[in-house]
Parts: structure tokens; sequence; C-alpha cells
């Protein structure tokens, strides 16, 4: 499977949060200002490639031989939530700004189902390291883009008069429907 | 301090997850893509959150804060596999059609929210009460999405047809941005409702 | 230090007895999952061939082939669990072919077409044109089996496949 | 024996995770100040600004560190500022003057005329890039809602006729409305509920006002010699009453042909 392939369709075709529904709280959560959301970006990004590494060489080199593949599902949660508070520990030290920034969507980050979907998604599709490493960080970049398309949206979208029962979530998820409507137009471009 | 029947009505009404709280956004998009599927889904929800409520408020006080996200969502992870042994041992077919989101029950927002916001803080009694209300809720907000895009999306409910063969289905509904403009829309629609009732 | 060694000691207590908790439930319902996922395409094979007796795997790659015999041993077809590339990814689905290479069903277990579309091939004006045909014909798009307009990624994609598995089959028959 | 497996697997996990966390708590622990986190709490955390430090926990270290006066959060106004002053130890200092918002304007949709019809972005500040605003009165409200976005509290909301209307249990005085607004027609006053306000901003002469709005104060000066106490002033044809000399005698309301001057305690809920 060339790797190109796999950079356009994580990204584009089949993007995270257009396609496959996962990663939406923290997408409507997070993506009120630019800033923030670029920051939530990164730091999935730098979540997810690890997470994925950690994950790939657990389930290959531990739970595979021991036949537990059933430990799966509480062996990845439990890297990615440690994963996640040795982060949160240390940019609380090193990047304070950044850390209090991003504030609850941190910790929030342990919940993000698109962590543990692509974690789950690299098992099931039986990739290699170099394939997990490169679909990781490529889906984590098409989160980080549907992240800021939206939070520019939005930050347009305070200003126009929508009625006041639509304000909020509920607009963002009508903009995300028709975002999502544009993304199904990659779909048929290429597929894995 | 409020009454037990507050604390179970106020996941369906005040505290109503997918309505109000805009908890636990990505299974609920994507699993309603039939009645049946959402039924299934929220009671397995409810199954898995009434559990890690309950384990979760028992051994609160033992869990250093440093550990608890770590902790919690292990016993979490851990009631879910067992969901997901328990219904691909006992029911196939509700398994394959939930797929790829009984392991993501794991990271649903509300369980993980519901046992840091509330069953880290309250006994065990109130953690059960608060899991069947927050469980409850968010099961029938989930199956009226089911039944609204099961209706127009294939023009049937629960599988049976019923619109008749006049009616050209609207397969957006089936499809990912459907679920994103219905639920927005019908955000939008409980929000005038709650305002109307007067419901803060 | 206390706080550290309690973080620690918690954490590993925890992960303990949440994996014994795991294994033995494994151990229940394990076994019951394998009979369920036996019996299942046990009834699959009978749909196909109702006398069905025994059958033998052969692995080929991701796919599976299973060659059933009835209960006086003699060869009645090959039942492949194989798969096609569609406009929305990977569509698995299991192809009968019985002794003399006539392809006898079709069923579609797992897809991602858009549905509305290219779930067409899910129906039976697509599989009744792909019922009958002879692993020797060629089976091509368009030339003897026109794909469906409209759906022609997913229809055009699954005949490909379906050429793939027959060249497969084809061998395997003439092996036995 | 896979149940010893599986306990031995994730326990190990557990162990290398708890003890991974262990050290970076350590080797990254943060010396951070546990009062700063009490006080934190008891502010109302809407990072208003008006303590003058960049949110509630800037202010709260600051506060901790003894370089900011304990009671300049003026949203939490003295029960605030008593708690914090409870917490580390110091005597209350706070004065009980609490401040809330007064919309000083009358110029409902119908009663202030407009020039042109503006469908721009629902905004003050981008209303008041054409040509200083839509309305005839270059002083009065705009009502497109800006103070309503800003306030932290949601102390304002908008009235039906087109004016802000300020909730007084809400409001905490923060001034972020006073800023927002183009036209400073918020202001932030002492909320006593006492004496008469005029609630006109506009300083145009008496003919222009006539003309913009039909509520608008022309500068008659007659409050001024109404007045026993000498409360009122007039100045750019706009009179100002002093509410601390002002004892409600009701003069210069009775006077007051342009029925601008209300009575502060009445006016706050219910235009």
């Amino acid at each position: 499977m060339n790797l190109l392939a796999i950079v356009f369709v994580a990204i584009l075709a089949n993007n995270i949060v257009f396609n496959q529904f996962l990663g939406i709280c923290p997408y409507l959560g997070v993506s009120k200002r630019l800033e923030t959301s670029l920051g939530m970006g990164i730091a999935v990004t730098f979540v997810m490639a690890m997470a994925a590494i950690v994950t790939w060489v657990v389930y290959n080199y531990v739970l595979w031989p021991l036949h537990l593949e059933y430990l799966r599902t509480i062996a990845f949660i439990l890297i990615i939530a440690g994963l996640v508070q040795l982060v949160e520990t240390i940019l609380k030290k090193t990047n304070p700004t950044l850390f209090r920034a991003l504030g609850i969507f941190l910790p929030l980050i342990t919940t993000n189902c698109t962590i543990l979907g692509v974690a789950i998604l690299n098992i099931q599709a039986e990739h290699n390291i170099i394939e997990t490493v490169v679909y990781s960080i490529s889906v984590a970049v098409g989160f980080t883009l549907a992240l800021v398309i939206m939070a520019g949206i939005r930050e347009r979208l305070d200003l126009a008069n929508v009625s006041s029962y639509l304000r909020g979530a509920a607009v963002s998820l009508v903009t995300a429907g028709i975002l999502s409507l544009a993304f199904m137009g990659f779909s048929g471009m290429m597929t894995l | 301090m409020t009454t037990l029947t507050q604390e179970f009505s106020k996941g369906i009404v005040q505290e109503n997850p997918v309505f109000r709280l805009v908890l636990g956004m990505c299974p609920t998009l994507a699993v309603t893509v039939s009645a049946m599927n959402a039924l299934g889904m929220g009671i397995s929800v409810i199954v898995v959150l009434l559990c890690s409520n309950i384990v979760v408020s028992a051994v609160r006080n033992v869990v250093p804060a440093k550990v608890r996200i770590p902790a919690y969502i292990m016993i979490i992870a851990t009631f879910v596999t067992i969901v997901e042994m328990v219904l691909s041992a006992f029911a196939p077919e509700l398994f394959d059609a939930l797929g790829i989101f009984i392991p993501l029950i794991v990271v649903n927002c509300i369980i993980l929210g519901r046992a840091e916001a509330f069953a880290r803080k309250n006994t065990i009694g109130r953690s059960i009460i608060d899991a069947l209300g927050i469980g409850l809720g968010y099961t029938l907000s989930l199956t009226l999405l089911g039944v609204i895009r099961e209706l127009f999306g294939t023009g049937s409910i629960l599988g049976y047809p019923v619109m008749g063969t006049a009616f050209e289905p609207m397969g957006v509904l089936a499809v990912a941005p459907g679920a994103f403009i219905t639920l927005g829309i019908l955000l939008g629609l409980f929000n005038y409702l709650f305002k109307r009732l007067g419901i803060e | 230090m206390h706080e550290g060694i309690k973080m620690t000691l918690v954490l590993l207590i925890i992960g303990a007895l949440c994996g014994a908790l795991l294994a033995t439930a494994n151990d229940v319902t394990a076994p019951i999952i394998a009979a369920n996922r036996e019996a299942e395409f046990l009834a699959a094979l009978e749909g196909f061939f109702p006398d069905v007796d025994n059958f033998e795997v052969e692995g080929i790659g991701k796919e599976e082939f299973y060659s059933c015999y009835n209960a006086c041993g003699d060869l009645i077809g090959v039942v492949g669990q194989v798969q096609a590339s569609g406009y929305g990814g990977d569509i698995d689905y299991d192809l009968a072919v019985n002794a003399d290479g006539d392809i006898v069903g079709l069923r579609i277990s797992a897809h991602g077409e858009t549905p509305g579309i290219g779930d067409v091939i899910t129906k039976p004006d697509f599989q009744d044109r792909v019922i009958g045909l002879n692993y020797a014909d060629p089976i091509e798009a368009g030339v003897d089996v026109d794909a469906i307009s409209g759906a022609t990624k997913s229809t055009g994609g699954m005949l490909i496949s379906i050429r793939r598995v027959m060249d497969i089959i084809g061998e395997q028959l003439l092996e036995k | 024996m896979n149940v010893v497996y599986a306990l031995m697997v994730l326990g190990g996990l557990g162990l290398l995770f708890g003890g991974l966390l262990s050290y970076a708590a350590q080797r990254f622990a943060v010396e951070e100040d546990e009062r700063v986190e009490v006080v934190a709490d008891l502010l109302p955390n809407a990072n208003c600004g008006a303590c003058g430090y960049p949110g509630c926990i800037n202010f709260a270290e600051k506060v901790v560190a003894g370089e900011a006066p304990v009671d300049s959060c003026i949203p939490g106004g003295k029960a605030v500022s008593d708690r914090i002053c409870e917490v580390l130890g110091l005597e209350s200092v706070a004065s009980d003057v609490k401040k809330i918002a007064q919309v000083f304007c009358l110029g409902t949709k119908d009663a202030a005329a407009d020039l042109f019809e503006y469908q721009g972005i629902k905004d003050c500040k981008a209303a008041m890039m054409f040509g200083d605003g839509f309305k005839a009165c270059k002083y009065g409200c705009l009502g497109l809602g800006t103070c309503v976005e800003v306030c932290p509290f949601d102390a304002l909301s908008m009235g039906e006729n087109g004016l802000p209307v300020v909730d007084p249990e809400r409001c905490g005085g923060c001034g972020l409305c006073a800023k927002a607004c183009p036209r400073g027609v918020i202001r932030i006053v002492d909320a006593a509920p006492r004496g008469k306000v005029v609630l006109c901003n506009s300083q145009d002469r008496g003919r222009a006002t006539r003309n913009a709005c039909e509520v608008g104060c022309i500068g008659c000066k007659a409050c001024v010699r109404a007045c026993p106490q000498e409360a009122v002033t007039v100045e750019n044809f706009l009179a100002y009453i002093d509410r601390t000399k002002c004892n409600d005698c009701g003069e210069c309301l009775d006077v007051c042909k342009r029925d601008v001057i209300k009575d502060f305690k009445d006016y706050i809920k219910t235009n």
C-alpha cells in the first residue's frame, strides 16, 4: 500500500471527523477560536503519533504472541490515558501558557475517540510500523484541518445573525454537515 | 441536596447528555442510522455507565487525584470489553450492527464525563440513579434521532417499510452529512422547546 | 515519595484486577463466540450447497476458500470468502461455485458503498446477472455483464474481483 | 493459564505508567502555592479583567503574592474580597460600594430615527464604520448587542425596543460593556438605588437632538434652575445629575419637557 494513498485518504477522502464521525466532542468544543484549535491539533498529532507507535508495538509484540487480543481495548486506552497525563504534566512545566489555553481540552484528549479509533483501525488494517505512523500523523493532520476550517467559519458565524435557538453547537453541527458533504466529493477519487 | 427523583429526571431533561450537555457525539451520529442500532447502543451505554458509576464511586477515596483518569478509564474499559464479549456471544447480529462503536463506548465522553463530574464526588446510591437517568436520557435521544433518520432515510421503521412505494427515500440522511444536519436542527428544536417550557 | 508509590500501586492493582476479570470473562465467552461463528458460516454454506457435509479450508492471502464435500465425499462446490474494492472501500463477500464451474450464489457480508447508490450490489437485479455464469466465460464489465449505470465503480469493482476469484476457484476445481 | 498472562500484562502496563507518571510528577513538579487554587475557586472565574489582570488565575497569583489589592475584584465585590481575606489571613479592607452598568439612552427603535437601513454585521463597532452608525443621533445606542455579547455574567439582554436591559443581580460592574460600546452609552455607576438620572448621552445642539430623537436632552437647563440642591449641571447641551447631592425631590423630573429624567432605582430593570 503506497504511503501517498494512505496520506490522501486519511486527510481528505476518509477524513476522521467528516466521514468517520470520530472526535466530534472536542471538535465541537475546541473549534471556537483559531489559536486553541491549532494548539489542540498539534497536541492531538503528538499524542496520536506516540500512541500509535506504542500501541502497535504492544499489540504485535505482547498481546498477539500471548493470544490476549481481547485485552486490546483496555491496554490501548491505558496507554493513551498514560501518555496524555504525561504530556499534560510535561506541558504544564515547559509551556504553561499553551497548557492554560488548552485547559480542559487536554485531559479531554484521553476521551478523544480519534486516538483510540486510529489505534484500532491501524491494527484492523494490519499496517506495518511505518504505515501506522504515516496513517496516524495524516489522520491527525486531517483532524487539525477539520478543526481549523471549522474555527475559521465559527468565528464569522458568531457575528452573523443566527437565530438564538440555533446558536452554538446546533449551527456548528449544521456547518459540519455541509463541510462533510464537501469532503464526500473526495471519497470517490482514491480508496485504500 | 437535590431529591432522588430530581437526580433521575435531570438526566432526561435538564442535563440530557445529547441535547443539553452535547456529549457523546461520535456514537450518536454514527450509530443512529437505524432505530434498532440506536436502541442497542443506548442499552449497552446504560449497562456500562451503571457498572462504571458504581465502581468509580466505590473507589473514589482510594484513587489518588493524579492517576484519576487512567484508573477510571481502565474500569470503564473493563466493563466495555465484558459487554463486547457478552454481546458477541449471546446477541451476534446486534454485535455486528454496532461494529466499531462498542470499543468506542470506552471513550464515549458521557461515561468518563459522569465518572469525573459526578460519581467521583457522590455516594454509590446517587451515582446509580444518576447513571440510570443520564443513560435513559441518552437512549431516548439516540432512538429519537434513529427513528427520524431511518424513517426519512430509508422509509422504514425498525426495518419495516412504512412510507409506501411512492416515497423517495432521502439517501443523504443515511450518510454522514445527513447525521450532522439532522442533529443540528434537532438541537435547535430542543433549545426552542426548553426555552418555551422555561427549563433553564 | 509516598504519593508516587501510592499512584503506582493503585494503577498496578487496578490493572491486575481488570486483567484477571477480563481473562476469566474471555475464557467463558470465547468458546461460545467461536461456536457462533462456526454455526453462522456453516449456515451460509448450507445456503449455497444444501447437502454439504464437511469442508476443507484453504487460505490464499487474506481470502479463504472452502471446498465442500457431500456425505459420500465427492466435491460439490467451492465457496470463497473474498474481497472486492468498491467506491467506499473494501467489500467482503462470499462467492459459491458448484463442481462444474457455474456461479451458484453471491452474498455480500460487509460493504461501505454509498447507501441508495452503491449498495445496488446487494440487490437481486445485480446478483442475478452473475448467477449461472461459468468460470470459462470472460466476465468483463460491459461485455457480457453490463455494470449498472450510476454505480459503475461499485459494480465494476465487484465484476473485476469475481473474475479474479473465478480464476482461483477454477484451478482448485481442476486439481480436485 | 492465560489469566496469569493477562494479569501480568495489564498489571505490568499499570506499573509502567504508574511509575512513569509519578516520576514525571516529581521531575516536572511545578511549585505552586496551593492557596492560589483556593483563591481562584472563590473568584467568579469570568476572566473579565476589571481587576486589571488578565484572567482570574493571574489575579489569584498576584493576590496570594501580595502584589494586588484584595478588593480589586469588582464583580466579586465585598463578599469575594472578605472570603479572600479569610483565606489569606488579612483583615477585610473592602468598602461596600457595589458598581453597576447603566444605559444612558432612551432612543428606542421608534423614538430615535434611522438615517439608512443597515444590513451589515450585527455588531455596533462594525456599524460604526458606515458613516458613524445608521442612527440620526450620533451619541445614542445602536442596539446591535455588542455589549450583550461581551458581558461575561450574562447580565445584559437586548430588549424588544432595541435597548439593552441591565440585570442588577448579575451585573458586577466590571465595565467590559462600557469599554465595548463604541459610543460610550453604557457607563459604570454606583448601584445605590437612590437619586434621579438623565438617561441621555447626546451632546448635539437642541435642534439637532430634537430632529434625531423624541427623547433626547436638548440642554435647555430647566432642570438646573429647578433643582434646590444644585445637583444638576449642563455641559455640551447635556444635563448631568450628581446623585450624591440629589435628594430625590423630583423637581427636575416634573420640569423636564423631554421626559428624559428618570428615577434611578426603577429604571435599572424595567426599560
